[in-house]
């Protein structure tokens, strides 16, 4: 799959949970569950790209949910129809799809759903749980629903669901292979039940990008494997591989 | 009438991609033709890879990006063997920028360079010497004038010195460097800042300073690339903060040969042909043959 | 909570408004209540009334300002008679900026300066040394030592020595200035830029260079700070691109007794009120009594 | 007139000819013709506000004409119906209204028209002549005809009224007094003419400006009196003050 660079109209920018968008913009667009495009939608202030995760493809469009943090993904939220965007993509390895078989469980914090939403639709022939936990206010859960076998969602108010952390109903042991994105010391909780129970398990990590492509060096973190750039050897990475070097 | 001479090598056009910001060119060739750009710097060079620093490594800021990427490198030797054969087939300048962290690291650096089919070598004194307390090469004129006295009698190939904006004197720093040898000087390298996690209480960086670069730095850039045109012979290059066109046109009107950007590149992969189009087509509408009609014209 | 004690004045709280950025104080009153601030620096005051220069004398860049005013101002005497009086009825600290040609200049501004009731007076020592060429008094710490060494032996008044950021070593400036009895140090003044109309082929401002204030400067500024408060004893205060709160406070963590904003006046008359409120507010939610906890806890 | 610092929504951003828009604003605003508020509509780039004219003034709206010039201006242009604004103002000294009497003509250059609409709305038993010179399109004169008594239009190509430069018919001998705003070498001419005849002239100069205020000293000018400053001694001058010192 190349990557470009693209200039692209915006279909809809839609809040659809307090301060979490669905981004849609229209063209056609490639990408595996897991990649990312760098996206901006400003001059020179902020200077860098934003990378967001693909949360979904279809023929026509491409869609992004971002929740909004600092200034750029403040930009993005006041986008309207029409407006153009530039895009970066589609950047990173992505989840290895096709080697991914048997029972699966998806694990989010937050945000982190985004991109996992995309990787359980295209997983093919696989019995998905998904674990989605967030703060406060619950979204996504309609489309979740539609494509895992089992749901579990827990908010840490309790205003929707199990009132905790996700990680405190999930168990690893049922599971074949574990997939899981969220906040960092989440994602060290599960990989390490992971890995105390002897299964695979991918995270998805995030970093600070200027390049997204692999140049700058920027993003890198340490790995069993040696230096490792997040946008271009990840951000996909083996529980195996990060753990103990966060 | 965009092609310019640095050392008796010709390049295409004078936009070249600025040490660190580029890889080792492959990771942009995705995305385009880097064939078209003047001339490509790798990534610094050691003669040991590097791992780099630990902690967090980019910081943005107003106009700016902080970075604190520690030279992390696979080596020369890897970089030979690995990287090079690739450029190798590209049809533009290659520069390979060296730092070390003694004389002697960069004496060996060169001698492994010399073999190689490299254009040039740009030697990079903003690194720190480890064996005078770490402060970098580049900030006292005597010092740096060692290593570029060193290297230049040792190199087969023409030597671009790469000055650090922390220089004490950056006029008597080029002149300086010219008198102990080099073939070309080009400026700006990354400003010492830095920035607080107020939340943490604590630098953001590890190692507290970083270099600063982009639009933010532009200003001072090029008034320091139009004074140190003003003091030395030698071909220069511009570097710091060139985002478009019209940024290169004034870095060749303060008098530089040729520039590099550097982290515009982040900001859109083939922003150099942009930039290399501006030019030419600046050029065009105001009836000017070529580049070097121009260079160093605000000085006059 | 926020009152802060520099050369035993005490201001009600750390914010200043910045030399050249405010006039007297006056331009501003129509917009608030100016009394609010730590302090006001005034314009920069030379003996003789100065017309400033000619030409352009503003010029935006990313996140920068650069500005060639060239010391306008109504000359001292002037300033006491008729700016004085206005500012004296204000209940907030007052710091006269001092620049000059030569060190006899300098003392005559000291011995006026010492009859008023200013509460400090700021020593601009950017300002080009008429007798040694047009360098300024700021580069070199063994020039620098000279003219704050005499100003000090004769001000009745504590003296604040503003740095120049383009001094050959900041550190060495401000140890060489205490020594020379220097009451505070205050950085950064503007960086020495440029920028050339590339249609017109010539620079944009009559005198070449100019200087850079503004956003564009804060990550290097904050790093001088943080060097130069680990060097000295005396307070710092500091200046360099403050456009929010959170920037005033990363200059108190690396090490600031107070912060002085500039450029950022030019965004909103009032921004110093925010700024103070910003920082009244964080400290609350840290639970932090007093602003001096936080002075240099980044430097831990 | 105190000048204050305050944000306000917008009514309407229209291009009333091809780069020329008219902006209007929601709320009470005070100024006389001739002042001029400091426009921004964006966070940190560009770094400083834009002086603008005031165009009108009506009960619950302020109004300015603007031309798209480079950054800031472009910013304003896509500005739309509900977006906010910040204005700082009303700056400056403006017309001394009361004081201009008899017959009066009013010599503006393309968007020097933008502020002298209102001198003319403003002034009290005067007989007004409009002189209007434009580079190839012509704008606002329905607005002109309204108020004046009579219009002049040129165009540079042509394209609507006198072909040329509207100094090439405007004559001041038949006029008491001669307000004007344009281009800089248009409003040098008008002066000298002015002054060769004996007549009474105001123009309204343009510099960049930091502050807005009198504080920073960036915007002055040399005239017969000395240094002053454009944004608060200013904008408007007497021909006397700044013929030969431009
Ligand atoms: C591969 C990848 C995929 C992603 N996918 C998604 C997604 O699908 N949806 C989504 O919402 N988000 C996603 N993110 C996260 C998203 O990129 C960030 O939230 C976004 O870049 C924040 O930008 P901002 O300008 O809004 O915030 P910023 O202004 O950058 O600030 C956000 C916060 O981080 C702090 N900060 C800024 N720079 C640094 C630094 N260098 N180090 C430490 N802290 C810093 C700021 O102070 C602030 O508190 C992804 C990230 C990666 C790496
Ligand atoms: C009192 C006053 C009233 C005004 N009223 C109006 C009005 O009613 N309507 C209206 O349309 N305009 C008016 N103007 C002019 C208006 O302020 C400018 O057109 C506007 O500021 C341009 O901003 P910009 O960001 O669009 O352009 P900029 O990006 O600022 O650039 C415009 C052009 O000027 C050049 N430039 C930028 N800075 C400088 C500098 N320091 N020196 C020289 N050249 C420079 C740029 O390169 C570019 O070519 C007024 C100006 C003043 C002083
Ligand atoms: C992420 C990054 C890495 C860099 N690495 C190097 C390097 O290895 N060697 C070097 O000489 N300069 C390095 N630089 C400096 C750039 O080559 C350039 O001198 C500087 O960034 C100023 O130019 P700019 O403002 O166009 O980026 C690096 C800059 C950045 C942003
Ligand atoms: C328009 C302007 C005029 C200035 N005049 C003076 C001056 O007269 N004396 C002085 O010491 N500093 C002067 N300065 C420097 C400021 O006081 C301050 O040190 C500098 O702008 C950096 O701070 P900032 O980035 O917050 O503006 C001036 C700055 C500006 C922008
Ligand atoms: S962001 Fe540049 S290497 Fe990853
Ligand atoms: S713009 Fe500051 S004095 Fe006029």
């Amino acid at each position: 799959m190349q990557s470009k660079h693209m200039k692209a109209k915006i279909l809809e920018n839609k809040e659809i949970a307090q301060s979490i968008f669905k981004l849609i913009i229209k063209g056609k667009f490639e990408g595996k569950s897991g990649q990312f495009y760098m996206l901006r939608s400003w001059n020179r202030e902020p200077l860098l790209s934003r990378p967001i995760s693909i949360h979904n493809i279809d023929e026509n469009k491409i869609e992004f949910l971002y929740e909004i943090r600092g200034k750029g993904t403040e930009i993005f939220s006041n986008l309207e129809k029409d407006d153009y965007i530039e895009l970066l993509g589609p950047l990173g390895n992505g989840f290895d799809i096709d080697n991914i078989k048997g029972r699966v469980a998806i694990v989010t914090g937050g945000i982190g759903i985004a991109p996992m939403y995309y990787v359980a639709k295209s997983l093919n022939g696989c019995v998905i749980d998904f674990y989605a936990g967030f703060r406060d206010i619950a979204y996504l859960i309609d489309d979740i629903n539609k494509i895992a076998n089992r749901v579990y969602i827990s908010t840490d108010t309790g205003s929707y669901g199990y009132k905790g952390f996700i990680t405190e109903i999930f168990d690893s042991i049922n599971y074949d292979i574990i997939l899981c994105c969220g906040p960092n010391i989440m994602m060290d909780k599960v990989v390490k039940t992971c890995l105390d129970n002897n299964k695979k398990i991918y995270i998805s990590k995030e970093n600070y990008m200027a390049c997204g492509i692999g140049a700058c060096l920027g993003c890198t973190c340490s790995t069993s494997n040696g230096m490792k750039t997040v946008c271009k050897d990840g951000p996909v990475f083996s529980g195996e591989e990060v753990m103990n070097y966060a | 009438m965009l092609s310019v001479n640095i050392c008796d090598v010709e390049l295409k056009n004078p936009v070249i991609a600025a040490s660190g910001t580029f890889g080792f060119g492959k990771e942009y060739s995705g995305f385009f033709d880097v064939s078209k750009l003047g001339g490509i710097c790798t990534k610094g060079l050691t003669i040991h890879k590097k791992e780099g620093n630990k902690g967090i490594r980019l910081y943005e800021t107003t106009g700016g990006l902080i970075n604190s990427i520690g030279l992390q490198n696979p080596g020369i030797d890897n970089f030979i063997s690995n990287e090079l054969p690739f450029m190798n087939e590209l049809d533009t300048g290659i520069i390979a920028n060296l730092g070390g962290g003694s004389i002697e690291e960069y004496i060996e650096g060169i001698y492994k360079l010399n073999e190689t089919n490299v254009d040039f070598i740009e030697l990079n004194i903003s690194c720190p010497n480890v064996k005078a307390g770490g402060m970098a090469f580049g900030i006292k004129s005597s010092v740096a004038y060692k290593v570029v006295l060193e290297v230049c009698k040792l190199s087969k190939k023409p030597i671009i010195v790469k000055l650090s904006p922390n220089a004490e004197d950056i006029v008597d720093m080029a002149i300086k460097c010219c008198e102990a040898g080099a073939g070309a000087i080009s400026l700006v390298n990354t400003f010492k800042a830095m920035a607080i996690d107020i939340y943490n209480k604590k630098p953001v960086f590890d190692n507290v300073f970083a270099g600063l670069s982009g639009p933010a730095i532009k200003p001072i850039a090029l008034r320091m690339v139009y004074e140190v045109s003003n003091a030395v012979e030698v071909p220069v290059i511009g570097i710091g903060g060139i985002m478009d066109w019209k940024d290169a046109i004034e870095f060749i009107m303060a008098g530089a040969a040729a520039v590099q950007v550097g982290t515009a590149n982040f900001i859109k992969p083939d922003i150099s042909l942009d930039i290399i189009q501006g030019i030419e087509a600046f050029l065009k509408a105001e009836g000017i043959k070529s580049i070097n009609e121009i260079k160093g014209i605000a000085r006059r």
